[in-house]
């Protein structure tokens, strides 16, 4: 039932846990005459390889960053076609106040799937707490610290596992939508947070993306447009607490991020 | 944040047809191959009816290669295979193809471990009467070992539904995706509680039906 | 119909040889009820086992109807066994099945019909007086009626050899004498062989034309039944047959005997045409003395008469004396030995 | 020692009731050795497992040592048991365990010192003749090899009553008696009381002080084995204990008797003293006449003589008739109808 | 994003080692509480030396309360306990916690399976013996069953090499993890396929192990 040649359905691949804008974003779309059907992953390999494939239309999780490497590795044309939320990374400490106040064999916790790892270790490096290896892409992992002269324990986990770990920890790295959605406030709790203004950050633009061959689709291009509508951007703020802010960037200078990342290592 | 009950109750129902879905679907087919495979480790071990050294060290490695990948690289590396036989990698059906290869390893272990306890004296009673060994798997084996295999099963069938919840992750949903992503990501515990309680009342089900049938077949 | 050509069963446990079955040489005819007696653990029923290739011999070769075992196919084998009926020391039934699928199930192994099948159990299960528990599950039987579910099983599909590994042993005597009556009927009637294993020699002697006698694993005696019961060779036939006669009173009773002034006691055995004679009393009368039957028995043995009497002879001394001595002459009579026996 | 009250036992198979054991009442007194015989299915395994509950009467109840056993909680119900060894008709041996730990494992219960029970279990297989057998696991023994290592663990822990059920049915002769005179020698010198299950009445006869007879959950006849048998009230008790006399020729028998010209056969029966008093020669002798015993035997029975033998008589009619006149005022006396036996 | 292997092996032999110490560590202390759940669910069944519906129905209730709650989520649930007994939530001995707990129902079940097969004739023969309930499962139920209990833990043992991959998505670390993270995810075929081959050669020593032990118990 799914296919680009459908003009009326549209099976978008999320992960189920983004929130309530995509209720709001159907309903939307549904005056506008176009049925989105969502197919929920809890895993982020998954839905570039059903979109390649055609078992869905368009999908919508990852940030340039992720999908530049996914595109490269695996040698699929995909491309981004809008621009949704960025969610800075914070640290989080329920202990301290002050990035300052970790200590000598300290305990962080941080996220372990490819993309927030290196981010989180970059953003350790920025924090001062670490030093990674020259020629580490956006794609690092605990292997590529150069010097760890507190010697922190850098120990990964799923995303989502590590505002539950806080307790144990003495720092914590965590997505802001997801700090968000943890109860926290995004704006006031971490201790250390991502410059998401900073033009570094672009590469963790999350995005919608498309075969390439679909990239000028107009109902595909419709959903895009409608992501950017007020409601959809009161229910993501509401979802994560503003941990999770919308941006809208065109889509050429989507691409030439896309391309220029795809070139790195 | 939170998931507005009003409309996500759908959801709920949804997702409990489909994890019955991939449940049942997986059980009746790894049922089928779990317990030839199962049957072929029991029947070619040593002294047993169709004793085949070879046959079973490959069966042995074989089920044990499979075991231990984690699901979703298992997924991962079926995925061609699955889109070949199910015309596609994601959905629930999709779930079923690899479910039912992981599972099927899993019915083939419980099988043969219930196979063993089998008394050898009615076996070679069946052997003495000139039974085949096709007759003896269907006449004697499963018949004598009926009640323990039904709890087995059931014990299977039971981690089945904990199970689809890591298939879910490929878009087959299920009550143990929406657990997950709408409870356990989206940190909202009464979508974990909801959803956990129907998990529980699922396998209490099943464990209930798996008890009454064997206490049936056993007369004990 | 089946021969036993040089044939070894060792079982190896841990690191000793059991030698169950030792170079076993012989024949089964057809048409023979043939017994195999011996001591426990003597290898009787690895014996049996061997025929229809339970267990495969060590050394030697076993040959049914001149076919030998172990060149056959397993489809082939497995033909062959169908005509092997065989009850089990130990039962081996189906605990999955009531007692009336348990009979059945060789012939649904021979794909006979349904209402043929129903009519077969019926019978059988009447036979071994078992119709009313034919919905009854193994666990739910007393011992004798596990065993004769065992030999229902084993007859049902009229086999051409039947294997009875001590199908009687958990029997009252009539139920015995029902089955073995059974058994001599289906073998004279269709021509089946029947190999049965016993430790009671009755049984031999009510049914078996031929027996052997096993000794750790050796068969140590063999040939006619009647031969065997009244001339035995070998020690423990002897004592197999005395046993089952139990030929002289136990040593308490002889003390009794001996305490009363019982006076001497001479054993005589009868054989044959012999026993039916009435010799005993003749040469008494003779004599103008008296006896008195302490001990012993009369039986018949495959349908001639048999046995040994224990008795004391009162009268003149010389007269005693003299009709002994006429005895010898047409009998086999020895004195008793009552300080020890 | 062990009453039974109007115990009843209920078996529901199906939609159907077995009454195993129905209103049974008796007692056993210290030291008895009690039989019990009856057809295969009348209820004897159940009876003897109602006596160390392993079985709940449904009705009725069951007194050891005056005590109603179900009264007893489950830690005295088990001090009980300790003291009654059971010998089980199907053995129930550990199969995880070998020959000598099966045997070991009552005593290890009773928390036996370590080298005093090797020494009781060296002891007791070697009475069983199993002492090369004790690093066997059970499924490497024959038939009458387990049942053999039942009764030695059976006996192990030196009980107050032992249960034997079938003990000796899968064993040969010759172990049967040794096992026989083991029973009565624990029976005297230890004093302890034994019930046991048979369907051969030379078991009986050989050991036991008295019998009960069972029939379809009935003790239709109890009492001291010498009057049972020697008068036996019920048509079943009767008929045991004439299987195992044989104490009429096979029709066929009879059938060659007759066709060579035999004449009328008497079944003559003794019992007590009278079985040593040289009665028949005496009288034969007093009118003339020959007689030849044509089958029966006289046995041993409780340290008595007892039994029967058919004979036939020749000399002149007259003489004939007068002599069995004679006899019929010493003895029993019956003509054989040799048309039907 | 590949991993570099010059730097990377210690990581593999660090995560082999996390593996071993979460399955041995699960393993011992599920088996202990597993086969304790176990005889008592087989012992408590009608009919059974112990006797107890309402225990029984317990049990069972409670045991396949346990068993359908997916993992991860089961993990949260008894974050608090699991603070309380090792005093943290993360790391290898964390994670043998909620293994422990998750596992031990598991092997309950299959205790349970392996013991419904033994003949009820030798029980009966310890009970007339005067062997006490606690006598009867030490010196019959576990010894009787032994050889089909050991395949059945090994089962258990290889189903929790996998379930360790899962335990490791929350900081347990093991190869699992490591085949998750920087294999599947970073789409590095060389990690998934060495942490693949090691969790095989892991799990077929622990069923050698197993079959050996249990053909060596059975003698068969
Ligand atoms: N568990 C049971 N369930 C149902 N019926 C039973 C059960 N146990 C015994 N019976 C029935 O009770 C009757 C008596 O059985 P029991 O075992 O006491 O006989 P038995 O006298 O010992 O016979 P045998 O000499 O053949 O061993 C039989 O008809 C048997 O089928
Ligand atoms: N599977 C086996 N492994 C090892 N030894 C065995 C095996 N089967 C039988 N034996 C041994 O072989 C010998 C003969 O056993 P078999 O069963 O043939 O005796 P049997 O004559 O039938 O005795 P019974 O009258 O007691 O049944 C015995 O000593 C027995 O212990
Ligand atoms: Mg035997
Ligand atoms: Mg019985």
């Amino acid at each position: 039932k799914s296919g680009s040649a459908n003009e009326d359905i549209v099976v978008i691949g999320v992960t189920g846990a983004d929130g309530e804008q995509w209720n709001v974003l159907k309903e939307l779309a549904k005056e506008e005459g176009i049925t989105i059907e969502l197919k929920e992953f809890a895993d982020y390999t998954l839905p570039n390889n059903a979109l390649a494939n055609g078992d869905i239309d368009l999908n919508s999780f990852q940030h340039i960053a992720f999908l530049s490497q996914f595109a490269e590795e695996n040698n699929v044309d995909i491309v981004p076609i809008g621009s949704t939320v960025i969610a800075p990374l914070g640290i989080y400490s329920d202990k301290l106040d002050d990035i300052s106040g970790i200590k000598e064999g300290d305990k962080i916790a941080v996220p372990d799937d490819p993309s927030n790892l290196g981010r989180a270790l970059r953003l350790l490096e920025t924090a001062g707490l670490i030093k990674l290896k020259e020629g580490t892409g956006l794609f690092g992992d605990t292997t590529s610290i150069e010097e760890n002269p507190k010697n922190l324990e850098i120990i990964p986990m799923v995303a989502q596992q590590t505002p539950r770990v806080l307790q144990d920890v003495a720092a914590s790295l965590i997505n802001n939508g997801i700090a968000g959605q943890a109860g926290f406030n995004p704006t006031e709790d971490p201790i250390f947070l991502e410059d998401g203004d900073n033009e570094n950050a672009l590469p963790y633009v999350n995005v919608f993306a498309a075969r390439a061959e679909d990239a000028q689709n107009e109902t595909y291009l419709k959903i895009v447009e409608l992501y950017q509508s007020e409601q959809v951007k009161k229910a993501i703020e509401e979802e994560t607490k503003g941990g999770s802010i919308l941006l809208n960037i065109p889509q050429d200078q989507l691409i030439d991020t896309f391309e220029q990342l795809k070139g790195e290592k | 944040m939170k998931v507005n009950w009003e409309t996500f109750w759908i959801r709920i129902v949804e997702a409990t047809g489909e994890t019955i879905t991939m449940v049942l679907g997986t059980l009746v087919f790894s049922s089928i191959v779990g317990m030839a495979l199962g049957i072929l480790l029991f029947t070619t071990r040593e002294g047993n009816i169709l004793e085949n050294r070879f046959i079973s060290a490959l069966l042995n490695f074989f089920i044990n290669i499979i075991r231990p990948i984690p699901f979703i690289i298992l997924l991962f590396v079926l995925s061609p295979v699955t889109r070949e036989v199910i015309g596609t990698t994601i959905g629930t059906a999709a779930a079923i193809f690899p479910m039912t290869i992981a599972a099927s390893f899993v019915v083939a272990r419980v099988v043969e471990n219930n196979l063993i306890s089998i008394d050898p004296g009615v076996i070679e009673a069946a052997e003495a009467m000139g039974a085949s060994p096709r007759q003896i798997i269907f006449t004697v084996l499963i018949p004598e070992a009926l009640g323990p295999l039904i709890l087995g099963l059931t014990f299977v069938t039971v981690g089945l539904i904990d199970f689809s919840a890591v298939a879910g992750t490929v878009g087959g949903g299920g009550l143990g995706h929406v657990a997950m992503t709408h409870g356990y990501q989206r940190f909202d515990s009464s979508v974990m509680f909801v959803t956990v309680v129907i998990l529980i009342v699922l396998v209490q089900l099943a464990q209930w039906i798996g008890n009454f049938l064997s206490k049936k077949v056993m007369r004990r | 119909m089946i021969t036993f050509e040089n044939v070894t069963k060792t079982f190896v446990v841990g690191n000793k040889k059991v030698e169950a079955v030792k170079k076993v040489t012989f024949d089964i005819e057809e048409g023979d009820i043939f017994g195999i007696i011996g001591f426990s653990g003597a290898g009787k029923s690895t014996l049996i086992r061997l025929v229809n290739g339970l267990e495969r011999p060590t050394e030697g070769k076993i040959l049914i109807k001149k076919t030998p075992l172990h060149e056959l196919k397993p489809k082939q084998l497995r033909e062959v066994r169908r005509k092997i009926g065989m009850v089990f020391q130990n039962f081996n039934l189906f605990s999955s099945r009531t007692v009336e699928q348990n009979v059945e199930y060789p012939l649904k192994l021979s794909k006979v019909p349904k209402a043929e099948r129903n009519a077969k159990v019926k019978q059988l299960l009447q036979f071994v007086g078992l119709a009313d528990k034919a919905k009854s599950y193994p666990e739910q039987l007393s011992g004798g009626q596990k065993q004769r579910v065992g030999i229902a099983r084993a007859l049902a599909t009229d086999p051409e050899i039947l294997l009875c590994d001590e199908a009687t042993s958990a029997l009252d005597p009539n139920t015995t004498r029902d089955i073995l009556n059974l058994l001599q009927k289906v073998n004279r009637e269709m021509g089946i062989t029947i190999l049965l294993i016993t430790h009671e020699m009755q049984v031999i002697q009510s049914i078996c034309n031929r027996v052997a006698v096993m000794e750790t694993g050796e068969v140590i005696e063999q040939g006619e039944v009647f031969e065997t019961f009244t001339n035995p060779q070998h020690a423990t036939t002897k004592e197999f047959i005395s046993a089952t006669d139990q030929s002289l009173p136990s040593p308490q009773l002889l003390d009794v005997w001996r305490a009363k002034g019982g006076t001497t006691l001479y054993r005589i055995l009868f054989k044959g045409e012999r026993a039916s004679d009435p010799i005993l009393s003749t040469v008494a009368r003779k004599h103008q003395i008296d006896f008195n039957i302490v001990y012993g028995s009369i039986r018949e043995l495959q349908q001639q008469f048999f046995g040994n009497l224990v008795v004391s002879f009162e009268g003149k001394h010389d007269a005693v004396i003299a009709c002994i001595q006429e005895l010898k002459s047409i009998v086999d009579i020895v004195e008793v030995n009552t300080n020890e026996s």
